[in-house]
């Protein structure tokens, strides 16, 4: 895997996301959020996972980065004025920061570099999913239906 | 010599890339991946320019009209002068717009409708990029397409824009669910999200004369109408096209955009039914395979073409026919109608499946799939009632 | 046809039971009628086939049982049964049916309540071809509490009648009196034999096998199951309740207190009767004694009875108790096929007679107290001449009517009987007295100058008539297949192949059945010529009649003795519901409030003061931290994230 | 030189810092979710670098629950933003410093 492909998409993956936390807009936020995961998931093709990748585009970009938007939209006149910034948390921010690097440099014992390994097929995944996942596939199945179900009822117009 | 005319763009290609044999593979990787994309823009814009013309001359003739006549022989050279005006004409911001969306959603639009067009098995071996999961990336890269038209509606900062752009955003997610529900059953059936894998399980003839395109299954058809309606919704095209009616809110998301812009947005919709179109084709009209055995002389590629032009005409025939519909109407139609059939499908290649694949199975899923549509129909008409109309999504 | 039926035996019982549910179902007035016919007229043709798919080989018998459950290691069998007895049964049940049924849609035209009474009628036929058909004791005994039901249903059809009511009651519980024993007998049987199948391939209860392993207790068996029979079929000490069962319609009574289900019991004896027998010396049995004298005291009591009676159609329900005694004599005394050919004779005409008493009530606008009628025969021609076969068959006049040869041949078996020829002569009188109290009957309702209900009398629809002479017409031909110049059906029943000697037509039994019927209709035209509202007999004798009138005082007796035990024990277990259990049960409500308020007590002194205190700490404790609670989930955000960031430092420092 | 675990784990570290950053410090109750689904992204990433790095053969652990995040986040952002409407309808402000109703 090369390493201007990585860097690339480190840069473009964090700049993203730190204008996604940053930017006053919310919509632009919004639309960073979506352009970060892009880099996430551009991540996920680089260390060879292509379904997480393509699942990764498919959920974020395609359906919640739609919701945020949809959101924002049914919220509009709430948009427009600015919260303000609290900047306590960035302090906070700051210390984990500090906190999981220094973990990271810490750890020194693992793999220098990666192992050639066989692309992943989504028939491997399918079929894994299929015998030993399938209780957490269905358990996943009915998180959804429910919260389809409870995100359906929670923006019912309440009856007054 | 059969296989040379088949193979012909391959070998070039494969020609070219010898050129370079010496450099280091990140190299070859690039130029392989430019020659493709290359080939993709340049056969699409020609496409679309034909697609174009086409276009307005069968409205023309379905209107009793002649259509464009004057530029060129038959007006073929139609599209080079309305490419011409385009570019040549002022292109206007909204001073209060949000310039960098606003500029980015053209864009954005037709990079997604490019990007989709790219996993689509064209002939023999003529996948620009051939992916594992290539169905996947189609969709999800469709699915993008929602946020860029987001883009264009927010960043013109127009009210029709909103409007337009909140109805297309609605029905495209509302739509998008059994375009994908619809092709699970392939994928099943298959066993494989590659395109390539798909089409080669569609090769071969039964008694010699019928092929084994899904689309001549029941589910398979059943399947193939669905995913042509979600089609033609998700590239906005007639009867669907309520986000940019121009008759109710000018042009929707486009309604700001002039110029070269708009003619990107142009291009990106008849890319995606390019895309769709595609999808479809390869997916139950068994791809580049010929319908008849004895037909197997003609170059893939050609069968690939042919069944894209016939696609084309049924959607511009579709939009010549057809009156636009409510947007409470599509919706519904969506919901109520759309999603379960969509999901019968699912069953009924379950059943085909298990039933062995044979004149049993048809029979069988046959059944189940009139079952599901008589218990549909009688369900919505039960519910029918002829309300005052009302714009739920434009308030 | 024949082994296509054999194996679908069940269609017969469950035809009628479908329909019945259909007319419930439907609950419709105008498919109501038409559903219970067609699905009778269904079930006759079936049963004709299985009759004739019986009469391949003498002896015939097909029988196949299912597991009903399991329990434990043994399993519990039940099964379809089709032999010769069945097949006549089906044969005579479906028919009458069938003929009372459309009888009915024209004697219960008016009643509002015409789906529910054919809903009755078809379950209850139902039920009877089940108990025909049943090859399990258990089975029996089921499709027997049913047609029990259907009884009590019917009986109190009329449900605003309180005499309709109290004489359901009445019926039902007085035939649970004998179910009880029948179903000891059951669970004997079951105990002893370990199957209540009757035949089952040579191990059934009724086979050489079964009857060894049952050795000396099928004495108590029998006893036992003739209690049920008792009840059933009215025998003598618990016949009261049949002629109260008339406050039915009369269709009802023609059909279950008639013909079919009162014949039950005769029937469940023909079918048990290798228990009965078993062990016999020259075919004399305990049992079978007790049967032959509890059936001659029945038959002459009621016969004595019936002379007495003024409703029309109490008469007939005596003369069926009495003709009921008759068939259990004739069991008794080994004659069994004599019995059921008779049984099977009495329910066409008796069908017949109450049908034909069900039109003169009709006609006579529901006016049943005879001396109200007379002189019919103009009015009702068609009634009258029905009416009038069905009496000679009833009393038994020789050559034509089927009454005739089955009576003389029971008579004949009594003769025969080693033990003691009193039920011989006792029999005899009861010809003679059956003959008197029919024609008395006929005297008083046809003839005569009319009196006050035969004022407007009319004759009834053809839809009534016509099953009257249908049955007539049956209980005609019936006597050819009966004829000792031809005795088919006995040899038929009793598994031989019939010859034909008319030498055999003639015989002395003949002059004296001839002669004692002649008496009998003489005696009856002599005294009741030309009698008024009062009774000749009352004139002669009052006492006796009035003794006879007030059915002996039997009803008044057990009201007396048993009906008044059953009362006190009532009232004792009231007063010691009341006042003894009663009272221990307070005591110890009292003792458990003692402990209560005891605990209670406790609880507000000593515990509650230490939980109060706690909660107050706990409250104080809450107050202090509630104060950080500060609502901003994004301060909690920011306490979890330097949670996580100790839980890490802490960790790396652990290693 | 290519990328090793370090790097990965490095940039999934800085994703989540910058998840937790907005998620603590911007009032709009949109960015709080943007913020979460963030730090579930860096997760993901962890899970599958972990998986890619990981001893070979071994089984796709990473993939498999990076996909199970992947829904999870999915169904949080449904019921987040329904939530985040409903409240907005009630209160008519999205911004959570005014939505402390259960301070004690």
């Amino acid at each position: 895997m090369s390493s201007v492909a990585f860097i690339v998409i480190a840069i473009l993956t964090l700049a993203a996301a730190l204008a996604a936390a940053t930017l006053p807009k919310l919509i632009h936020a919004a639309l960073c959020f979506a352009l970060s995961f892009v880099g996430v998931a551009a991540f996920y093709f680089l260390l060879g996972a292509e379904f997480v990748g393509l699942v990764q585009i498919f959920v974020y970009v395609g359906a919640v980065a739609v919701l945020i938007v949809f959101t924002i939209l049914l919220t509009r006149h709430d948009v427009e004025k600015d919260h303000g910034f609290n900047w306590s948390g960035v302090a906070v921010t700051l210390a984990v920061f500090a906190g999981l690097i220094w973990a990271v440099l810490k750890s020194g014992n693992l793999a220098p570099t990666a192992a050639p390994v066989a692309p992943l097929t989504v028939k491997q995944i399918g079929e894994l999913l299929m015998t030993d996942y399938v209780w957490p596939l269905q358990c996943v199945g009915v998180l959804l239906t429910a919260a389809l179900i409870g995100a359906l009822v929670l923006v019912l117009e309440e009856k007054r | 010599m059969r296989g040379f005319i088949d193979q012909i763009f391959v070998n070039a290609k494969q020609q070219i890339l010898s050129l370079v044999a010496g450099a280091p593979d990140w190299l070859g990787q690039i130029v392989s991946s430019l020659l493709n994309i290359t080939a993709l823009l340049v056969v699409f814009l020609t496409l679309f320019a034909l697609a174009s013309v086409w276009e307005r001359k069968i409205l023309a003739r379905i209107q009793n009209r002649l259509g464009p006549n004057r530029v060129g022989p038959f007006g073929l050279l139609q599209p080079a002068a309305d490419g011409i005006k385009m570019l040549i004409k002022e292109d206007i911001v909204p001073a209060r717009a949000d310039k960098v969306v606003h500029f980015l959603a053209p864009i954005l639009i037709a990079a997604t409708a490019v990007l989709a067009l790219g996993v689509i098995p064209y002939g023999r071996n003529m996948t620009p990029f051939a992916i594992d999961g290539g169905i996947l990336f189609f969709f999800a890269v469709g699915s993008t397409t929602e946020v860029s038209v987001f883009m264009a509606g927010w960043g013109s900062n127009n009210k029709f824009s909103m409007l337009g752009a909140m109805r297309a955003i609605a029905q495209m997610v509302s739509y998008e669910l059994p375009l994908i529900i619809t092709v699970l059953p392939v994928v099943m059936v298959v066993g494989s999200l590659t395109p390539d894998a798909i089409v080669a399980a569609q090769g071969g003839y039964s008694f010699g004369v019928l092929p084994h395109w899904f689309v001549f299954t029941p589910w398979g058809a059943v399947a193939f109408i669905l995913f042509f309606v979600s089609g033609l919704v998700e590239s906005n095209r007639t009867p669907f096209d309520v986000p940019e009616g121009e008759s109710e809110i000018v042009a929707g998301h486009m309604t700001e955009y002039s110029g070269f812009k708009y003619a990107t947005f142009f291009l990106a919709e008849y890319f995606g039914m390019f895309a769709v179109s595609g999808m479809a084709i390869t997916l139950f009209l068994g791809g580049w395979h010929a319908p008849l055995p004895f037909l197997e002389f003609v170059p893939s590629y050609a069968w690939f073409f042919a069944k894209l032009g016939v696609l084309i005409f049924v959607f511009i025939w579709i939009r010549g026919t057809l009156p636009r519909i409510r947007v409470d109407q599509v919706m519904n139609f969506a919901w109520k109608f759309m999603l379960p059939m969509a999901f019968a499908c699912v069953i009924a290649a379950a059943l085909w499946h298990y039933q062995g694949r044979r004149w049993a199975g048809a029979l069988w899923s046959l059944g189940w799939l009139v079952l599901v549509y008589m218990a549909l129909t009688r369900f919505l008409d039960a519910g029918r009632k002829f309300a005052p109309r009302t714009y739920r999504y434009a308030e | 046809m024949s082994d296509w039926i054999v194996s679908h035996l069940w269609l017969i019982p469950a035809l009628p039971l479908i329909m019945s549910l259909g007319i419930l179902a439907l609950a419709s007035r105008n498919a109501a009628a038409g559903l219970a016919i067609v699905g009778q007229a269904v079930a006759l043709i079936l049963s004709l086939a299985a009759f004739v798919a019986t009469l391949a080989t003498p002896g015939y018998r097909v029988f196949h049982n299912f597991t009903w459950f399991t329990f434990g290691e043994q399993a519990l069998r039940l099964g379809l049964v089709l032999d010769p007895l069945a097949a006549v049964m089906l044969v005579m049940i479906t028919l009458v049916s069938l003929c009372i049924f459309v009888f009915s849609v024209g004697y219960m035209a008016a009643d509002q309540n015409f789906t529910r009474f054919f809903a009755y009628l078809s379950f209850f036929s139902a039920a009877m071809l089940g108990v025909v058909i049943a090859n399990s004791l258990l089975l029996l005994f089921v499709c027997w509490e049913l047609v029990g039901l259907a009884s009590y249903l019917l009986i109190g059809f009329w449900i605003h009648r309180p005499s309709a009511a109290a004489a359901a009651k009445k019926a039902f519980i007085t035939t649970r009196i004998g179910d009880i024993g029948f179903f000891l007998a059951i669970l004997w049987l079951y105990g002893r034999s370990g199957t209540l199948l009757f035949y089952d391939g040579g191990n059934g209860a009724l086979e050489k096998a079964g009857l060894v392993t049952l050795g000396a207790s099928a004495t108590f068996v029998a006893l036992l199951i003739f209690c049920g029979a008792v009840g059933k079929s009215g025998q003598f000490p618990l016949h009261v309740w049949l002629p109260d069962a008339m406050e039915g319609p009369t269709p009802v009574s023609a059909l279950i207190h008639a013909a079919t289900m009162v014949a039950a019991g005769v029937f469940l004896v023909a079918r048990v009767y290798p228990i009965f027998s078993s062990g016999a010396i020259n075919g004399v049995t305990a049992p079978l004694t007790v049967v032959v004298w509890i059936g001659v005291v029945t038959a002459l009591i009621s016969a004595l009875i019936a002379l007495a009676q003024a409703d029309i159609k109490r008469i007939l329900a005596y003369s069926t108790v009495s003709q009921l005694g008759l068939m259990m004599v004739s069991l008794g005394v080994g004659g069994v096929a004599a019995g059921i050919m008779h049984l099977l004779a009495h329910g066409f005409f008796k069908a017949l007679l109450f049908l034909g008493s069900g039109s003169i009530i009709h006609g006579c606008h529901e006016e049943q107290d005879i001396r109200r009628m007379g002189g019919l025969r103009g009015l009702m021609p068609v009634t009258f001449l029905t009416y009038a076969i069905g009496m000679m068959a009833l009393s038994g006049v020789p050559l034509f009517f089927s009454g005739a040869w089955t009576k003389e041949e029971i008579l004949h078996a009594t003769s025969l009987w080693s033990p003691s020829r009193v039920p011989h002569y006792l029999m005899l009188a009861g010809v003679v007295l059956t003959a008197l109290y029919m024609t008395r009957q006929m005297v008083y309702v046809f003839f005569g100058e009319r009196r006050a209900a035969a004022q407007h009398a009319h004759e009834s629809p053809p839809v009534m008539t016509g099953p009257l002479v249908v049955l007539a017409f049956c209980a005609i031909i019936f006597s050819v297949v009966l004829t000792p110049a031809w005795p088919w059906l006995h040899d038929y029943l009793s598994g031989e192949r019939a010859h034909y000697d008319l030498s055999q037509l003639i015989q002395p039994g003949l002059y004296l059945a001839l002669a004692l019927v002649a008496l009998g209709i003489g005696l009856g035209v002599l005294f009741y010529r030309g009698s008024g509202a009062s009774d000749p007999l009352e004139h002669a004798q009052p006492a006796l009649f009035r003794f006879l009138a007030n059915r002996m005082w039997l009803d008044e007796f057990y009201d007396g003795t048993i009906l008044l035990f059953a009362r006190f024990a009532a009232r004792l277990s009231d007063f010691l519901d009341r006042y003894f259990w009663d009272g221990l049960v307070r005591l110890f409500a009292g003792i458990g409030q003692l402990f209560a308020g005891l605990t209670k007590s406790f609880d507000e002194r000593a515990i509650n003061a230490g939980v109060n205190d706690a909660t107050g700490a706990a409250r104080g404790l809450g107050r202090v931290l509630s104060g950080w609670q500060s609502g901003q989930v994004q301060t909690y955000l920011s306490a979890i994230a330097l949670g996580m960031l100790a839980l890490l430092l802490f960790y790396a420092w652990l290693t | 030189m290519t990328p090793t675990l370090q790097f990965f784990l490095i940039v999934s570290a800085a994703l989540f810092c910058i998840g937790l950053l907005a998620a603590l410090s911007r009032r709009h109750a949109i960015f709080i979710l943007i913020g979460i689904e963030m730090m579930l992204a860096a997760a993901g990433l962890n899970f599958i670098a972990f998986w890619r790095f990981g001893p070979r053969p071994a089984p796709p652990t990473g993939v498999m629950v990076t996909i199970f995040a992947i829904a999870i986040a999915a169904a949080e952002a449904a019921v987040g933003l329904a939530l985040v409407i409903a409240v907005y309808r009630h209160y008519r402000t999205t911004n959570v410093d005014q939505l402390d109703h259960l301070k004690g």
